[in-house]
């Protein structure tokens, strides 16, 4: 009987989780339909629980009460950074350009939108990454075209009051 | 849904993504790959209680001891259980009809103590036929160098 | 037991093929409606265990979107990645160290999301038996069914017949979804073969749904009306599956030992009154009759003709029709224990059993029971 | 009704690093099985239960302990799997706890682990996002643009760290001087994965800037691991061991996931760096230990922190501190292994993150420095409480253990 010989590296099987097969259910795409057909006529729809009065913007159809929010109520088109990032390469602090790959700066930032109790991510324009900071106010920059779709509502700039 | 909000049938969403995985065996698995290639049955041996692991496991589940020891099996062995499939699972989930019956055994290598789940060719099985395993070294992937069995006599 | 735990309340969606709702409305449904009946709400304080699988849900850390429907948030959450009954095992233990008084234990999954025999295929070993796509839950579920019926002369009719009985059971279960009032044996067989010895009517098809139940001792258990006691617990794991011997349960017969000594019960078939079985297989209920020490080893088909477990015979099994009334991945043991209690407590409406007092229940998780887990329930 | 006082009696490691291509799941797992018998002077025979888990979806493995269990000493026992995300090996241990607890079961193993390497790491942690990532497409998000809003591989982690510092004060030094510190540490852990021994802040402000704020060394490694303990009760464990360490007390909270809601919807959870379910899982573990000023009666502290500035982060949120006092607290020199309250002397996930397992490795890390057996990792000061925390999800799940060298009264 041949001993057996210890190897660092053993042969390797292959093989996937095929998730193309499954297919999720979300009320929340109804749900987020009726407000990005709203942005049509630019406006923004959340949805009120009849708990706890929280708005969720977009739409929720659960509420961390236990509720179902079932109130559409307008959101205003202003509000507040909660929290942000920087995509692309820049040096902390200073915020320099020398380091990692060039390109657009772009900011993300979280937008609690007034009249809404939620964050919503979107990107942050004509501002300098060295600019931004939580609690920010900022204000929602429709796109030329607008289709209903949900990026429509992806960019803010800071709101000049 | 609330008074004034028609979900109707609830939407769906899908994505075609199918995340990757590259098991590494281990190596009593590897040299289990290694007899298969020169046409040999190895199985992995408790130095405890005696047990013989076809296929070869590192670990004795009963002892928790190392099975180093390793031991060639003969061709022989015992059917301990078998399904005539008609069916198939299909790639996405669902049960396929196969265009021919085909018998999946449990078969017991004469001087193993576990079972090896495997195609018995030639269409009729009975629980205690004796059979004979099928190597293929050749096999285009080694996990089917253990091709199956087929009747004794 | 430490202390007296008490299921106090449950709730249990419709079990369909496939639902017009998501899992978290599922389950954002059956938890509302637990929490209520036990007089609960959201800001009270009690702890959360879920039941769910990540690749049935097709989502890592499964627990994490059910947060707030599963009445979960700024809560004392935790998951078990088997069947509901396990969710229920370890909130009891929550509840039995002293450091929690309620438990809401929540199971759930909708096979009209995942793709139905995958998830099992992934549970084989990844370094040989997956690779070689013979083994599903299926097909090892009939490996075991001819083991077990050849080794004890078990007949293909005795197999169809619990089928039967546990559809014409599930006739009478409004939330049950595969059901045939007055199935006959005849009928099982002649249904479409999938994997000799089981034809599809054997199979307890997956299916989409959640239910909930709320355990709790002290005060909350006191003053609840009609509270079914926890009386009994056992759990236990099996070797692989080509490991162990296919021809007794023996994850069941030891998970029963273990329940039945804390429950008291030496004589099963005899202080049992009723019994509601995890069997994701007709010939598996016939096994559970013999883990669960209703009947010798080997003499499941003999104690089934005998009529014993019918609705109408001394130790009803599976009334609610079982896991082939409604099968769904991670609840149906959960949904074994809520119809047990149900009975006990005498809300199983036209498929009650008259003088249910002492119950038990199963789950199962992994191929052919590899993992069982067993509840004994009473009455006051 | 009296507690049931829980002990640590036995823990052990396998090998951790960053691809075991020689053995499988089962037989990594076994590594850190076999040691943890060996350490508590144990036999499978003497476990009444275990419990296991792990992140299934790093390994392609659905339910591996079917499989796998036969290797860990788990035959005929009874068995139970847990898994909770990141948080899974404190989610495991906690259930262990609980078993022992409930009076039904006196000694039982929890094993926690991560074999990464037979995965993709990335790939793993989108599959948490994936279904609402379908369902965000589907409405009209760019997927490019939404890979972005994802922080790429860093995740949610850099929105985080973004907000931390700007309600800490903390400065990207800072940072630096948390990865310095901890791959320090690591380097005295035979156990742990990156070791850098000598690593200077200035090192880590070298690396490459992956995601504003973070840099490549202000991240964990993917690491191939596993971790088992053994529990039990106080009687049984004071024939096994002279100083077993108790757990006081296992708390978890979840909160709503954070930045994006389900498919798009907008979240309550507005500031990653918030972590108010982790201050009330502290509050929780705290009161149920009957530590009434944890600044004082914690001796050493375990948060998870994969990211450098969740050291600090969860050091405050652990209520080790007020609100934006951890930097200054970093500076003082406290946190390191010869201060006042040291932080993360394993080296802690930053240098090793099997991720099933890391959370766990968090418990056994606070119960050896209180055993007194943690090696040249050993704080300096006498060791009584500490704290041990895991964190997951999407920012949103948070498990903490208080650990101690007397059991609770109660």
């Amino acid at each position: 009987m041949a001993e057996m010989e210890y190897k660092k590296e053993t042969r390797s099987v292959e093989g996937s989780w095929p998730m193309e097969h499954w297919s999720w259910k979300f009320e929340s795409i109804a749900l987020i339909s009726k407000t990005r057909e709203a942005f049509k006529e630019k406006k923004l729809l959340g949805l009120k629980c009849p708990g706890c009065g929280l708005v969720y913007f977009p739409p929720k159809p659960y509420c961390r009460c236990m509720s179902e929010p079932d109130e559409w109520v307008e959101v205003k088109q202003q509000g507040t950074i909660t929290t942000y990032t920087f995509t692309g390469a820049w040096a902390y602090e200073g915020i320099k350009e020398e380091e990692g790959p060039a390109g657009e700066p772009l900011i993300i930032v979280g937008v609690n939108f007034d009249g809404s109790d939620t964050l919503t991510v979107c990107t942050l324009g004509e501002a300098k990454p060295e600019e931004v900071f939580v609690g920010m106010r900022v204000q929602l920059k429709w796109p030329e075209n607008i289709e209903g779709r949900l990026d429509d509502i992806a960019h803010v700039v800071p709101l000049r009051e | 849904m609330g008074p004034g909000i028609e979900v109707g049938q609830v939407p769906r969403a899908a994505l075609p993504i199918n995340p990757a995985f590259q098991w590494s065996v281990g190596n009593w698995m590897d040299h289990f790959y290694d007899g298969l290639k020169e046409g040999k049955l190895l199985a992995s041996k408790c130095p405890g209680c005696a047990r013989v692991y076809l296929p070869p496991r590192m670990i004795c589940e009963r002892c928790f001891t190392k099975c180093e020891e390793w031991v060639e099996l003969p061709e022989t062995g015992t059917v301990e259980s078998y399904t005539v499939a008609h069916v198939k699972v299909g790639a996405n989930g669902e049960f396929e009809e196969l265009p021919q019956p085909e018998v999946i055994a449990l078969v017991k290598q004469d001087g193993a103590d576990t079972c090896v789940a495997a195609r018995l060719q030639g269409g009729s099985a009975s629980v205690g036929m004796k059979v004979k395993v099928v190597i293929d070294p050749e096999a285009e992937s080694f996990v089917n160098m253990l091709a199956g069995y087929r009747p004794a006599e | 037991m430490r202390r007296e735990v008490a299921i106090i309340s449950y709730a249990q969606t419709p079990y369909e093929a496939d639902a017009n709702a998501s899992r978290e409305m599922q389950v954002l449904k059956v938890a509302r409606e637990a929490l209520q009946a036990a007089g609960l709400k959201q800001e009270d304080r009690y702890t959360v265990v879920t039941a769910n699988n990540d690749y049935l849900d097709g989502r890592t850390i499964s627990n994490m979107r059910l947060v707030e429907p599963a009445g979960a948030w700024m809560k004392n959450e935790s998951k078990a990645e088997m069947d509901g009954a396990y969710a229920a095992l370890y909130g009891l233990w929550r509840i039995l160290s002293g450091d929690h008084d309620v438990a809401l234990i929540i199971g759930e999954s909708q096979a009209s999301v995942y793709a139905r025999w995958l998830p099992g295929i992934m549970m084989f070993d990844p370094t040989f038996d997956r690779q070689r796509w013979l083994l599903n839950e299926a097909s090892a579920a009939a490996l075991q069914a001819r083991a077990y019926m050849n080794a004890f002369g078990i007949s293909g009719e005795q197999v169809a017949g619990v089928a039967a009985k546990n559809l014409d059971n599930a006739s009478l279960n409004p939330l049950a979804h595969n059901k045939l009032a007055g199935a006959d044996a005849a009928k099982v067989l002649g249904s479409r073969m999938l994997y000799d010895p089981l034809t599809e009517m054997m199979m307890a098809p997956y299916c989409d749904g959640a239910c909930a139940m709320v355990i709790a001792a002290g005060e909350l258990a006191e003053k609840a009306e009609r509270p079914v006691w926890i009386r009994g617990v056992g759990f236990a794991h099996d070797s692989y599956l080509t490991e162990r011997t296919l021809k007794e349960m023996n994850s069941l017969r030891l998970a029963a030992e273990k329940a039945y000594a804390m429950a008291g019960i030496s004589d099963p078939s005899s202080q049992v009154d009723l019994a509601e079985v995890h069997e994701n297989f007709a010939h598996e209920e016939l096994m559970a009759y013999e883990a669960l020490g209703f009947c010798g080893k080997g003499e499941g088909g003999a104690f089934f003709d005998s009529g014993v477990t019918r609705r109408d015979g001394k130790l009803p099994v599976n009334v609610s029709g079982g896991a082939t009334g409604a099968n769904v991945v991670c609840a149906t043991g959960l949904a074994r224990i809520i119809e047990a209690a149900m009975q006990i407590r005498g809300d199983a409406e036209g498929r009650q059993v008259a003088g249910v007092k002492t119950a038990v229940a199963t789950g199962q998780t992994g191929p052919c029971a590899q993992e069982s887990v067993v509840f004994v329930l009473g009455g006051e | 009704m009296a507690h049931i006082d829980v002990a640590v009696t036995g823990v052990g490691y396998s090998k951790h690093v960053s691809k075991r291509r020689d053995v499988n799941i089962a037989e990594l797992v076994w590594e850190a099985v076999s040691n943890c018998y060996e350490d508590a002077g144990l036999k499978p025979k003497d476990i009444d239960a275990v419990v296991t888990g792990n992140m299934p979806a790093f390994e392609g493995v659905n339910m591996p302990e079917l499989w796998g269990a036969g290797h860990w000493g788990a035959y005929h026992k009874p068995l139970i799997r847990i898994t909770t995300g990141g948080t899974t090996g404190g989610s495991v241990a906690h259930a262990a706890y609980y078993a022992v607890a409930s009076g039904l079961y006196d000694t039982v193993l929890a094993i926690a682990f991560e074999k990464q390497s037979d995965g993709n790491s990335t790939m793993g942690l989108n599959t948490v996002a994936l279904a609402d990532a379908a369902a965000q497409f589907q409405q009209g998000v760019d997927p490019g643009f939404l890979a972005s809003f994802g922080g790429g591989a860093v995740g949610i982690a850099v929105y985080q760290a973004a907000s931390y510092m700007k309600r800490s004060g903390c400065t990207t030094h800072h940072l630096d001087k948390v990865s310095a510190l901890c791959r320090n540490n690591a380097a005295l852990n035979p156990w742990s994965h990156l070791k850098q021994p000598g690593l200077t802040p200035e090192d880590v402000a070298k690396t490459v800037l992956m995601q504003y704020p973070i840099r490549f060394g202000h991240v964990c490694p993917a690491t191939d691991g596993a971790c088992a303990m053994i529990l039990t009760t106080h009687e049984k464990a004071l024939k096994l061991q002279n100083k077993p360490a108790y757990i006081l007390s296992c708390a978890s909270c979840s909160d709503e996931a954070a930045l994006m809601g389900i498919s798009g919807s907008g979240t309550t959870n507005m500031d990653p760096c918030a972590q108010e379910h982790c201050k009330l899982a502290a509050k929780w573990a705290y009161e149920l230990a009957g530590i009434k000023d944890p600044r004082r009666e914690i001796d050493v502290a375990e948060p998870y922190a994969p990211f450098a500035h969740q050291m600090l982060m969860f050091y405050e949120r652990l209520l080790l501190c007020e609100e934006g006092e951890a930097p200054a607290i970093l500076d003082s020199g406290s946190m390191n292994l010869d201060g006042e309250l040291p932080v993360c002397p394993s080296g802690g996930v930053i240098s090793t993150n099997a991720i099933g397992a890391s959370a766990m490795e968090r418990i056994t890390e606070v119960a050896l420095q209180i055993m007194g057996k943690a090696g040249e990792r050993q704080v300096k000061k006498e060791v009584h409480k500490g704290v041990a925390h895991g964190w997951g999800g999407a920012v949103n799940l948070n498990v903490v253990a208080v650990l101690s060298d007397t059991p609770r009264r109660s």
